[in-house]
């Protein structure tokens, strides 16, 4: 089987992760979050101030935050080589890596377009940057479904040498744990649980990267024993 | 002939056409046409003036040849249930055709039709009258042309495979468009 | 296959079917949930009035904000598992007599239709429940972008049903009843008849009507109710040894 | 009677009756009509005689089952109670 497919597409995870590192270091509205109290004419102002900022950062992830996609599909194909009942957890796996994927791509957008006229009214603009915020934050339930989609997959396989080692199981539903109290950033405006809060912002981010990184090792192991196998 | 001499026949044996799910089908679109057709009469109810005056500028001609037409595609239909049993395949095909084409020149005409009423500014929103005028024989279209695809399986079952139980299934469901038309007929353009 | 000596799974992992029946467990309770977050947290469902003025709108914000927030925060967590219904019809749809291309366009269509259908109507309401000050315009606007939305997403749902109904029609394996592809049919028409939703503000066909909501809803209730019972059936009925094509 | 011969019999009195109910309808009259409840119950009455025929004779609920039979008539005793209900109401 030519396993360049899914090299490529594990590869393609550090090289957008770094350019969207980037990105999210370039944007001034990640350090720090901006807070949900900020009146409607404070964040007219930001966007006039930091238009170009925005707009590179945001065109940044809109052009490659897809491209993480791949990969999550390689995952769904060696979901696809465990010894399963079915292939019913990698199809759920798919649909969800698909649905959160799209969210992503429309919270970029809102934010361009609440930089595109500086002229606007700020009630537009509050608008805009309030939608960008909670469809980038809260909509959580795609990627906990994916993650433990893959942890009971992982949990389930009964090759005697497992497509992913054990732990990683209890990895994914700890991801899904860690991400999940991000919902409440439609529920509350202050404190760790909103938007701009310890937890719904920085353990739900950092929980994904390490996901990332994490998963990145593992699949890369996996594809390597596929190469193995005869 | 009426209806009532229908029950009274001489016993026969007992035959299901088509099959137990097309018959869910079936019924179950005659309750769904059945709440439109109550909702219809309780807005008629509330509004009679003005259901009574918008219904003078339909044309009742049109409404009464599309019903002979497609009281033609059934019967044409029928016959060919009839002669696909009777191993006549060669006609059954042709009559499935005819009926097809009925039901593609009953679509001609509701077009030129709702062109017409679009024409003279009877459009959907412009009263509830013209929304259920539009809503009722909208829907129907939707049965039309789903039912020209039954049909189409139908002919495609006489070349091939020639089960009668796959042409009944076209004709049945055919028949309940007919029927359905029917009662829209009689609801929209007739009565008073 | 037997389970390595270096570690030894639990029984009921090796369960037959036991991601099949894990997947179809998660849809009764989903729907649950579903109806708890739409009809009587958020008060989505039924719908409220498009005919009313912009002062009760706002109200509707004011009552409602609390309601309406922890409503979609459940949603928002709960919405991912539609992809695990989604995933075990699809399984079921590989196992049919036909090509898998209709397996993999039902995904596709409600991948699609969640957002419009669901999320999008979620964030038009929360934006609005989180600040009811905003200019009473915008309220209206994030009023009729959810409801519209919600009963208003046509096609994606259209087209889900086209492919489930012509996957079972096709199909020669019987894993669905027939019956259900007729059902289906009904569920394209209850969408056409919501397509009026755009025009009417009011009547039968507002997105409030008799006919573009209750009798969708209805016909949407019996059509998952039935589609429920009939999976479990067909998860029952599946050979455990049974070869899915890939 | 043949089969063909019956369903074109039932045929033609469907036609028949459709005719009949063209003289009933108020597109007729340049006037602006009433509402008359002997001319929409002799419409009903039509439209019941059409449907029921449709159902027997085309679909072929005649010969069908008797659970069929109940199911269809059931239906049309409703649907058309239902509406003559509405319409005198």
């Amino acid at each position: 089987m030519d396993l360049r497919p899914q090299w490529i597409s594990l590869w393609l995870v550090p090289l957008f992760g770094a350019i969207m590192a980037m990105a999210f270091v370039a944007f001034p509205g990640f350090l720090p979050p901006m807070p949900p109290s900020m009146t409607a004419v404070q964040v007219a102002d930001f966007y006039a101030q930091h238009t170009a900022a925005i707009r590179f950062s945001m065109v940044t992830f809109n052009l490659c935050a897809i491209m993480l996609i791949p990969f999550f599909m390689t995952i769904a194909v060696q979901m696809k080589r465990m010894s399963l009942p079915s292939h019913v957890l990698a199809y759920s796996y798919l649909g969800a890596a698909a649905t959160g994927a799209t969210l992503f791509a429309i919270a970029d957008i809102f934010w361009l377009i609440a930089a595109y006229r500086p002229g606007r009214d700020p009630q537009l603009i509050l608008l805009l940057n309030d939608m960008a915020w909670l469809v980038f934050t809260a909509p959580v339930g795609a990627v906990v479904v994916m993650n433990l989609a893959l942890g009971l997959a992982v949990y389930l396989d009964r090759r005697p040498v497992p497509v992913f080692p054990r732990w990683v199981a209890g990895f994914n539903v700890l991801t899904a744990a860690a991400m999940t109290p991000a919902v409440c950033a439609v529920l509350v405006t202050d404190g760790p649980l909103a938007w701009n809060g310890a937890v719904s912002f920085w353990l739900r981010l950092g929980a994904f990267v390490l996901y990332l990184v994490v998963m990145f090792a593992v699949v890369r192991s996996a594809i390597s024993a596929q190469a193995r196998e005869p | 002939m009426t209806a009532r001499s229908a029950t009274s026949a001489p016993s026969v044996p007992r035959h299901l056409p088509a099959n137990k799910d097309l018959w869910v089908f079936v019924l179950g679109d005659f309750v769904i046409f059945g709440s439109y057709f109550v909702i219809f009469m309780v807005s008629r109810h509330q509004e009679r003036g003005l259901f009574i005056e918008s219904q003078r500028h339909l044309s009742l001609n049109i409404g009464v040849v599309n019903t002979l037409v497609l009281l033609a595609s059934s019967w044409l239909v029928a016959r060919a249930v009839q002669l696909t049993r009777a191993g006549e395949f060669e006609r059954a095909r042709t009559m499935i055709v005819g009926g097809g084409l009925c039901g593609l020149v009953f679509m001609v005409i509701k077009a030129y039709e709702w062109s017409a009423k679009i024409a003279q500014g009877h459009t959907f929103p412009s009263n509830n009258f013209f929304m259920y005028y539009y809503m009722l024989t909208g829907v129907h279209l939707f049965h039309v042309a789903i039912g020209l695809v039954f049909l189409g399986v139908s002919y495609f079952e006489l070349r091939h495979r020639r089960r009668v139980g796959s042409v009944e299934t076209g004709a049945t469901y055919w028949h309940m468009v007919d029927l359905l038309w029917v009662v829209i007929f009689a609801l929209l353009y007739v009565m008073r | 296959m037997t389970v390595a000596p270096v570690w030894t799974a639990p029984a009921w992992t090796r369960k037959p079917k036991i991601d099949q029946w894990i997947a179809w467990w998660t849809i009764p309770v989903f729907y649950n949930i579903f109806g708890l977050i739409f009809v009587v947290l958020t008060r989505v469902m039924p719908p409220p009035r498009p005919d009313i003025t912009q002062t009760q709108i706002v109200q509707f914000f004011v009552d409602h904000s609390l309601t309406i927030r922890i409503g979609f925060a459940l949603l928002m967590f709960f919405i991912g598992f539609a992809s695990v219904a989604n995933g075990l019809i699809a399984l079921q749809m590989k196992r049919m007599s036909v090509s898998p291309v209709f397996a993999y366009a039902y995904i596709g269509a409600l991948v699609v239709g969640g957002l419009p259908g669901c999320l999008i109507p979620a964030f038009a309401f929360v934006a609005a429940a989180l600040r009811p000050d905003r200019d009473p315009q915008i309220m209206v606007m994030l009023y009729d972008w959810c409801l519209l939305s919600f009963v208003g997403s046509l096609g994606c749902f259209c087209t889900q049903n086209m492919v489930l109904a012509l996957a079972i029609f096709l199909d020669r394996n019987d894993v669905l009843p027939k019956w259900l592809a007729y059902m289906s049919i009904w569920m394209i028409v209850t969408e056409l008849l919501a397509s009026p939703v755009f025009v009417f503000r009011s009547g039968p066909l507002a997105w409030n009507g008799s006919i573009s909501f209750y009798l969708g809803t209805v016909v949407f209730v019996v059509w998952e109710f039935c589609m429920i019972r009939l999976l479990y059936t067909a998860i029952e009925k599946q050979s455990p040894n049974e070869q899915i094509q890939d | 009677m043949t089969a063909a011969v019956r369903t074109t019999a039932v045929w033609a009195g469907l036609s028949a009756i459709t005719v009949v109910s063209w003289f009933l309808a108020p597109a007729h009259h340049a006037q602006p009509v009433a509402a008359s409840t002997p001319i929409t119950l002799g419409v009903l009455a039509l439209a019941v005689i059409k449907t029921r025929l449709i159902i027997q004779e085309f679909m072929e609920v005649r010969t069908a089952p008797l659970w069929l039979r109940l199911a269809t008539d059931g239906w049309l005793v409703a649907l058309f109670g239902a509406i003559v209900v509405s319409y005198v109401w």
